[in-house]
């Protein structure tokens, strides 16, 4: 008895080093269940990568070419990259195969009416900018204490840097706090202008909204023109050892959101390290970066598809593969609460997540870490997102998909 | 003219430059030469004549070993220079031991100046500045035409300036053998002249061996010792220069002699006699 | 002597100027395109069909486009994917804002957009040469794609600035599966093939090559390079513009500014050398070459390696294989596959004969 | 000096029943600089319809830029050229071209990616009429066209006998067969004038004999005015109607050939004592 | 004021490092007149080697992590490498290239990138990984504190350096006789040929050279934002500082480089804001394009000769 999930992988070209790390922590968490229990309920996991090189065209090849392996079919399909979600983003719905996006993607898919067959996880880029002003009023003593106050977006000047502005200007306008916008062009490996523009008008706080090699060049940068780096707030992608090792003594204090800490001292992964690392199995060619951001992000992805399938096999028969179809109910009735997670040797690794009908996020929770110079130090609890409001426009702007497709939206009261 | 006297007692045992059943193909398809023997004797100057397309040039390059430049290959036979097979060599090694090739159609590295052009021409030798500078005097001394434009870059040069200049540039390599590819195409008659007598007195006074290709056979003739006429890839005629001077078919076909002496181009009729070996 | 020509003999010139003037290749085209218009539809997968098949052939027609820019003259450009994008967002747009705009007519539209806006990059040209140019031309593709991302009117005010492709629908027929995509794909590419090839065997295609190979000389013939250029950089951008809304439209669904990257103008840029530049059958082999060798060394290494490789050893294998097939290819044959089949077919005119 | 001129022409028309006509192009002080080069320097001169004007002079004398000034490749910085009577402004290649001028290059620069055909298909461009979505279909107009323009061309190939090369790309061709086809190229736009740029340049005299042949057929058949650039002293004094002689970019002489033959400034810049 | 100033200077220091990238095309170009796409790659891999060869050293010889021999040990396996590479470059992708039209040598580089970048990282994995060298990319404190300017003291290093190359290969361009051979190689493979230039050798040594440039921008730029993937796309800010002071300009690199850094830093200040921001990705190469329209061969380019 088997499960294939198909993973449409990137491990070579400008985030390579992330697709390594991610996959690894993917691909590990996958193999321990299949070590310490033998699979989900006896059924093994299978899997297949697939070298997409993050690239639109190469990734509607994988996932043709995956989609009909193993058994049942490719059981979920998550890209890791926003282009290729939205270039299979219709395909799916055909092919009945859920599309699982954490933290990236379509933010709007968070509506579950109109797109029953995409979940965009734990947390979208919405929610991610509302936590962190969230936390930004945290530290400032009070959200009524961010009036006035100046925050500048320093953001990478593509479609994915430019979905915070709607958020974030909604939030401006709710809280009076200013915005100050400031985009780099890809690929941000020079940052001298936008720096000098902060270092004259002295925002209270940044918020990186970066990608790859432009979260080391603006720590760098910043130190370079006196900005102080625990004013900087960076976003789960600006948020791992990648970005914060190549800036070397400038990233100290630096603080970014993540779905998922850092460090290895949780059961989740010492069970990795016992059932798989200790027996010379195992991804990862580089052991040390076990237990880094993006491998525990990759764990995220793995426990997520896992407890999927457990939860499709409850209602449809347990010890069997299941389709995608099937896959689908099982994410759209995941619930991870904190009894699961401790079960699950997580506790307080992720958190905790409630998919519905109505709502494919489940969450919308970020925690914050700190970088000491040496690793990342978790510095808050969870914070939730401004959930009524990030509601609110996910709804808007999935009603106007819909309408523009001519969707009807599933009617959930009817869904069992 | 008659320079066959010292030709000949120059003449050793072995061949200086010998060419034996050289076949060339062009592009893996392209067969060119099919065939070609030829001999050069040491310190002799070798005329080699022939229609557009025989293959002159494609003989030259194959001894210089430029051919593997343009895709072409030697498929068979060998060539020997003082008794060693040099099919092989680069063409840095043949300059080295003093076989350098001219090429038709000038080839000057526009960019360069006219100076810089020459002073590339010694790039395989080790020498002081003074006798640098003395070979560059005496590129001059030839071409005092080069002189006066020294400093422009060759690329604005007239054609003519630049025949001069890739000329000057492989006397600046101090060779034994040159190969010169129609070196009077586009030269003014003086010049052609001039250029001629620079063979002449290179070959008696510094004992440079020649081979050119040539279609000026009036003056090649004259000043070659020897000559070999080709046509569509093969040798279909050799002999000392003066017996090909008096040939009725060279005369006819490569002279524009004919029996009454030389011909107005005005009147020249269409409808000829066929060449005898090719009948 | 299987492909000969000797006993064909044409008696006017209109049977010499036909696209294919010998009886072999007629049969021969005649048959391919029978087995592609007729055959693939019934025997291939979905996932040669949407994976393989689509994608080739649109990248064929881009690369056909930067071809007769190229190729036939001579302006090396490396926005190609710049044009393809505006050919999508302009098809997008149309269809979107004019209500019935037809869908062929939307997508000749959004290539026409591209066309205009090609004349506008294209104009340095007249001036400049070579890789000059070719550096020049990253100022189109950096410019539009920031152009697109910028402005959200494009992308009908997306948050993402991705647009989603309306259902393509010509005379009532929607074209929803992988079949009718496919052969709607065919059926333009194979049009606009035949019309590329008319041109650059036509005046037109003479004053290209003619200002590529020599432009002084060209103009003291009479053509006028600046018309030449930017009639080449309208033709080419329109190729690519309208492979750009295929690409929207037939192949993904879905597409950002940020996909027509400077990636994706080099891998067209390999597809005419690595075919054959100033060569329309080289674009078709280019196109399937430099799609079809990553998945194949893809799925290559998973069939001999299995898992015993670490994963990351093979992207980057895949990576090394990748480049040196390039090189490789460049050294046997620098005029590409085109000038490989034309060989062969000289030796076939030849065979059994050495010469 | 102008008067001088008028009545050696006279007095040299008549071989072969041409019929010598009126001035069509008049150079008058011409003088052209390339930074510190003086490539010509005022220089006079005049070409009649119908002649075989040959400019002569040593290497680097000026007589390539002086075609490229009359078919408006460089743009003198003094003088005044009169077309027909016309005073010319602002000259562009391609206007030279529509005014029927045509020329060969002394480096051969033939479109070396294109077949005989094609490269002499180029030349009859200006004479075409259809545009690009005409070529677009090639059906009807546009195949009518290439067709009629296709005879016209063919016609040019058997004159100039090169049927057996026309399928060939020309970057293969051996040199005198490529000047052969450049002649060819320029033939096809059925020019009025034609200037020629060292035409036999690397040929044997065989095939310059076929050279002077079709020079001189062209100039009798269609009356073609020729101006011709030639170091073969042979052929220049057989066949001109006219010679210029050029030295250091200043006019030595001019005259019909026998006149400038036995001109002793010519003899000792050019000619030399050998001849 | 202070703050144009600030802008102005930044963006100089800053033309002054991509006109260190640009100098590897440069090099290349004017030695063989190919357009060596694989420079970006060959930057990343020079830097990637270079601290490859920093872990595993200690490892080897027992050496203490981050010592100065350490470090110069690190830069010399480097170096040979790099010089190994462009030996191998000449030989294997070069030589059966000779006098193959430039586009086809160009592609050929592209052929080049994939295979370095993937070499590169089979070796040394693909992690990102952070490069000291050692000075600090701080103010210059007097500088900051009279004028209240930020210079930083990395970029001047940089600069110096950038400064000592150009001018170094610019002699050794303009007046030996190895330089001479180098240009005419670039007019004319065969003719070169043919006057016995060795174009083997030539080339070996302007590609080992061409290494050694893309290691010290390697080590510059890693430095600046760590050694990664990344690194490749330095090559996207030196082609319009390219173009701009001339494929063939040794000295318009650096000409090149402070114009265009100077002006695009300045221009995303002060024209930014008004559209949105984000201008640097295509207004250098804009700029570029209105300086090619009055010189179509770059500041210092060599004239594109066209003669009939
Ligand atoms: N690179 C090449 N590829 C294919 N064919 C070639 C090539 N070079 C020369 N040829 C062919 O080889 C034949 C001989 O050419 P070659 O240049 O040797 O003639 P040649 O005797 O020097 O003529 P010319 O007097 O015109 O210089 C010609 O038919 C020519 O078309
Ligand atoms: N574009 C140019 N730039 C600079 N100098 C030039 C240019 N064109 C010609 N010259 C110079 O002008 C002079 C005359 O050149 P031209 O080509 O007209 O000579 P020519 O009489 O045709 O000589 P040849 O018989 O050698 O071809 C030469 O010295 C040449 O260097
Ligand atoms: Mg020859
Ligand atoms: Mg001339």
């Amino acid at each position: 008895q088997e499960q294939f999930i198909g993973l449409p992988s990137y491990r070579v070209g400008p985030f390579g080093s992330n697709g390594a790390s991610l996959y690894g922590g993917w691909i590990d968490y996958m193999a321990m269940v299949n070590a310490r229990d033998g699979g989900v309920n006896g059924v093994k996991l299978t899997w297949e990568e697939c070298e997409t090189e993050y690239n639109n065209a190469r990734g509607v090849e994988c996932y043709e070419r995956l989609k009909n392996k193993g058994p049942t079919g490719n059981s979920v399909f998550q890209p890791l990259s926003t282009g290729i979600t939205y270039s299979v983003l219709e395909k799916v719905a055909q092919d009945k195969i859920p599309l699982v996006t954490i933290g990236y993607g379509r933010t709007d898919a968070a509506d579950g009416r109109v797109f029953p067959w995409v979940f965009p996880m734990i947390t979208t880029y919405w929610s991610q900018a509302s936590a962190i002003v969230n936390y930004i009023g945290q530290k400032s003593g009070g959200m009524d204490k961010l009036k006035g106050k100046k925050i500048g977006l320093l953001y990478h000047d593509s479609a994915y840097g430019k979905e915070s502005h709607a958020i974030i200007d909604k939030l401006a306008e709710k809280h009076g706090f200013e915005v100050q916008k400031i985009a780099v062009a890809n690929p941000g490996n020079e940052q001298q202008a936008q720096w000098l523009q902060i270092r004259q008008s002295k925002p209270d706080y940044v918020i990186l909204w970066g990608w790859g090699v432009m979260n080391a060049t603006a720590l760098r940068t910043a130190a370079k023109t006196g900005y102080s780096r625990d004013k900087i707030i960076g976003v789960w992608w600006s948020g791992s050892e990648e970005d914060t090792i190549p800036a070397g003594d400038a990233a100290k204090g630096y603080v970014a959101a993540g779905f998922n800490v850092a460090g290895a001292n949780y059961p989740v992964i010492k069970d990795i390290q016992s059932q798989v690392y200790a027996k010379n199995a195992g991804n990862m060619e580089d052991k040390n970066r076990i237990g880094s951001v993006l491998y525990n992000r990759g764990v995220v992805h793995g426990i997520i598809t896992v407890e999927a399938i457990r939860t499709a096999q409850e209602k449809y028969g347990k010890g069997k593969p299941m389709t995608g179809e099937q896959i689908r109910w099982g994410f759209e009735n995941l619930n991870l609460d904190s009894q699961r997670l401790a079960a699950l040797g997580a506790t307080g690794f992720m958190p905790d997540l409630k998919i519905s009908c109505e709502d494919h996020e489940g969450g919308g929770k970020v925690k914050f870490q700190q970088w000491d110079g040496t690793q990342w130090k978790v510095v808050s609890d969870w914070v939730e997102a401004d959930r009524p409001l990030v509601r609110g426009m996910i709804e808007e702007s999935a009603a106007a998909y819909a309408k523009e497709k001519g969707i009807t939206p599933r009617d959930c009261s009817k869904e069992s | 003219m008659t320079m066959t006297a010292t030709a000949s007692a120059a003449t050793q045992a072995s061949p200086y430059l010998s060419i034996n059943n050289v076949e060339v193909i062009y592009d893996h398809v392209i067969l060119v030469l099919k065939g070609v023997s030829l001999q050069v004797e040491k310190g002799s100057i070798v005329a080699l004549l022939g229609a557009n397309g025989a293959g002159k040039s494609t003989t030259l390059k194959s001894i210089s070993n430029l051919l593997r430049a343009e895709r072409g290959d030697v498929t068979k036979g060998s060539i020997e220079f003082k008794g060693n097979r040099i099919d092989q060599m680069t063409p840095n090694d043949l300059v080295r031991r003093g076989v350098i090739q001219v090429m038709e159609g000038r080839h000057c590295f526009g960019h360069l100046t006219i100076e810089e052009n020459l002073l590339t021409g010694s790039y395989t030798r080790s020498i002081s500045r003074s006798e640098l500078k003395e070979n560059l005097d005496k590129v001059y001394h030839y071409f005092p035409r080069l002189k006066t434009r020294r400093t422009s870059q060759a690329g604005y040069t007239s054609g003519g300036e630049q025949q001069m200049c890739a000329i000057g540039r492989a006397l600046m390599a101090k060779p034994e053998m040159i190969l010169l590819d129609e070196p009077s195409m586009g030269l003014a008659p003086q010049i052609v002249e001039e250029i001629f007598e620079i063979v002449k007195d290179l070959n008696s006074k510094e004992q440079v061996s020649f081979l050119l290709a040539e279609q000026n056979t009036m003056v090649a003739l004259r000043y070659a010792d020897f000559g070999y006429i080709m046509e569509n890839g093969r040798i279909v005629m050799e002999g000392a220069a003066s017996d090909l001077a008096t040939n009725e078919d060279v005369k006819e076909f490569y002279l524009g002699l004919s029996g009454e002496g030389r011909k107005s181009f005005r009147d020249v009729k269409h409808y000829r006699r066929r060449k005898r070996w090719l009948s | 002597m299987l492909y000969r020509e000797a006993g064909q003999f044409k008696a006017s010139y209109q049977e010499d100027q036909q696209i294919f003037p010998i009886r072999q290749d007629r049969i021969g085209m005649a048959v391919i395109l029978a087995f592609f218009f007729l055959a693939v539809p019934m025997l291939a997968s979905q996932y040669w069909l949407q994976a393989i098949l689509i994608p080739v052939l649109i990248f064929s027609l881009a690369a056909i486009g930067l071809n007769i820019l190229t190729g036939y003259a001579g302006q090396l450009s490396l926005g190609s994917a710049a044009f393809m994008a505006v050919g999508a967002f302009g098809a997008y747009n149309f269809i979107l804002r004019i209500d019935g705009m037809p869908f062929l007519v939307g997508v000749l539209l959004g290539g026409l957009s591209a066309a205009a806006v090609g004349v506008a990059f294209g104009l340095p040209s007249l001036r400049i040469k070579g890789f000059y140019l070719a550096v020049a031309t990253l100022a189109a593709q950096f410019f539009i794609v920031w152009a697109l991302v910028k402005f959200p009117w494009f992308s009908n005010n997306s948050s993402s600035g991705v647009i989603t492709a309306q259902q393509i629908e010509i005379l009532g027929f929607a074209f929803n599966t992988p079949e009718s995509k496919y052969l709607l794909t065919l059926a333009i590419v194979t049009v606009l093939a035949f019309v590329a090839k008319n041109l650059v065997r036509s005046t037109t295609g003479r004053s290209w090559m003619a200002v590529r190979d020599m432009d002084v000389a060209a103009e003291v013939i009479g053509i006028r390079p600046m018309r030449a250029k930017l009639s080449a950089f309208a033709v080419s951008s329109f190729y690519c513009g309208v492979a750009g809304a295929l690409y929207a439209y037939t192949y993904l669904g879905t597409v950002e500014p940020e996909g027509f990257s400077l990636d994706l103008s080099f891998r067209i840029l390999f597809m005419i050398i690595i075919g054959g530049v100033g060569s329309i059958m080289g674009s078709f082999l280019g196109a399937a070459f430099i799609v079809l060798l990553p998945i194949f060394l893809n799925v290559g290494m998973h069939a001999v390696f299995g898992s015993a490789m670490p994963a990351g050893m093979a992207s980057n294998l895949e990576l090394i294989i990748f480049g040196g097939l390039i090189i490789f290819f460049l050294i046997v044959e620098p005029h590409g596959l085109a000038r490989l089949w034309q060989l062969a077919k000289d030796k076939l005119r030849l065979w059994p004969f050495p010469h | 000096m102008m008067m001088n001129d008028m009545a050696n022409v006279a007095s040299s028309t008549g071989g072969g029943g041409r019929r010598i006509g009126e001035v069509i192009l008049d150079l008058k002080n011409i003088s052209l600089r390339f930074g510190g080069v003086k490539a010509l320097t005022d220089i006079s001169f005049d070409i009649r319809e119908h002649e075989i004007r040959s400019i002569i002079g040593p290497n680097g004398a000026g007589k390539s830029s002086m075609l490229n000034v009359i078919n408006g490749v460089y743009h003198p910085q003094e003088g005044q050229i009169l077309f027909r009577g016309e005073p010319r402004q602002k000259m562009e290649p391609h206007m030279a071209a529509a005014q029927g001028i045509a020329r060969t290059f002394q480096n051969i620069a033939l479109f070396k990616g294109m077949t005989v055909l094609d490269n002499i298909m180029t030349g009859r461009n200006l004479k075409m009429k259809c545009n690009l979505f005409h070529h677009a279909l090639f059906f009807g107009k546009a195949q009518r066209e290439e067709i009629e323009h296709r005879k016209k061309v063919e016609e040019v190939i058997d004159f100039l006998e090169i049927q057996s090369i026309r399928k060939t790309p020309v970057g293969r061709l051996p040199y005198g067969l490529q000047k052969r086809v450049e002649l060819a190229r320029a033939l096809a736009a059925e020019p009025t004038m034609l200037l020629l740029d060292e035409p036999m340049a690397g040929m044997n005299v065989e095939e310059k004999q076929d050279m002077c042949r079709f020079i001189l057929d062209v100039n009798d058949q269609f009356g073609t005015t020729i101006v011709l650039i030639e170091h073969d002293m042979g052929v220049v004094m057989d066949i001109s109607d006219r010679v210029v002689v050029l030295d250091y970019g200043k006019k030595i002489g001019d005259g019909p050939p026998d006149e400038v033959k036995n001109n002793p400034d010519v003899i000792a810049a050019y000619l030399g004592t050998s001849h | 004021m202070g703050f144009f100033f600030e802008v102005l200077i930044g963006g100089l220091l800053s033309g002054v490092l991509y006109a260190l990238v640009a100098l590897g095309f440069v090099l290349i170009y004017k030695a063989s007149g190919v357009f060596n796409f694989a420079q970006g790659a060959m930057v990343f891999f020079a830097a990637l080697t270079f601290v490859g060869f920093q872990e595993v050293l200690p490892g080897w010889t027992g050496l203490e992590p981050g010592s100065i021999a350490v470090f110069w040990m690190a830069f010399v396996l480097a170096l040979a490498s790099m010089v190994v590479l462009g030996i191998l470059t000449e030989k294997v992708v070069l030589r059966p290239l000779v006098n193959q039209p430039h586009i086809t040598l160009f592609m050929a580089t592209i052929g080049l990138t994939f295979l370095v970048e993937g070499i590169a990282q089979a070796i040394w994995g693909n992690h990102v990984r952070g490069l000291d060298l050692g000075i600090a990319d701080e103010p210059i404190e007097w500088v900051l504190d009279s004028a209240d300017i930020i210079v930083s003291k990395f970029d001047v290093f940089a600069a110096t350096l950038a400064g000592i190359l150009v001018a170094s290969l610019a002699l050794f361009f303009q007046y030996t006789k190895v330089g001479r051979a180098l240009r005419a190689v670039a007019d004319d493979h065969q003719a070169a040929l043919s006057i016995g230039i060795p174009l083997q050798h030539i080339w070996a040594i302007v590609w080992a050279v061409a290494g050694f440039v893309a290691l010290v921008a390697g080590l510059i730029w890693g430095a600046r934002s760590g050694v990664q993937f990344a690194l490749t796309f330095t090559a996207l800010k030196a082609l319009p500082v390219l173009i701009l002071g001339g494929f063939t300009s040794v000295p318009g690199a650096i000409v090149g480089g402070l114009i265009i850094g100077a002006s695009e830093k300045l221009a995303e200040v002060y024209i930014g804001p008004f559209v949105g921001g984000g201008i640097e990705g295509w207004f250098p190469y804009m700029l570029a394009l209105l300086f090619l329209l009055v010189r179509p061969e770059g500041l210092f380019g060599e004239k594109h000769i066209d003669r009939v």
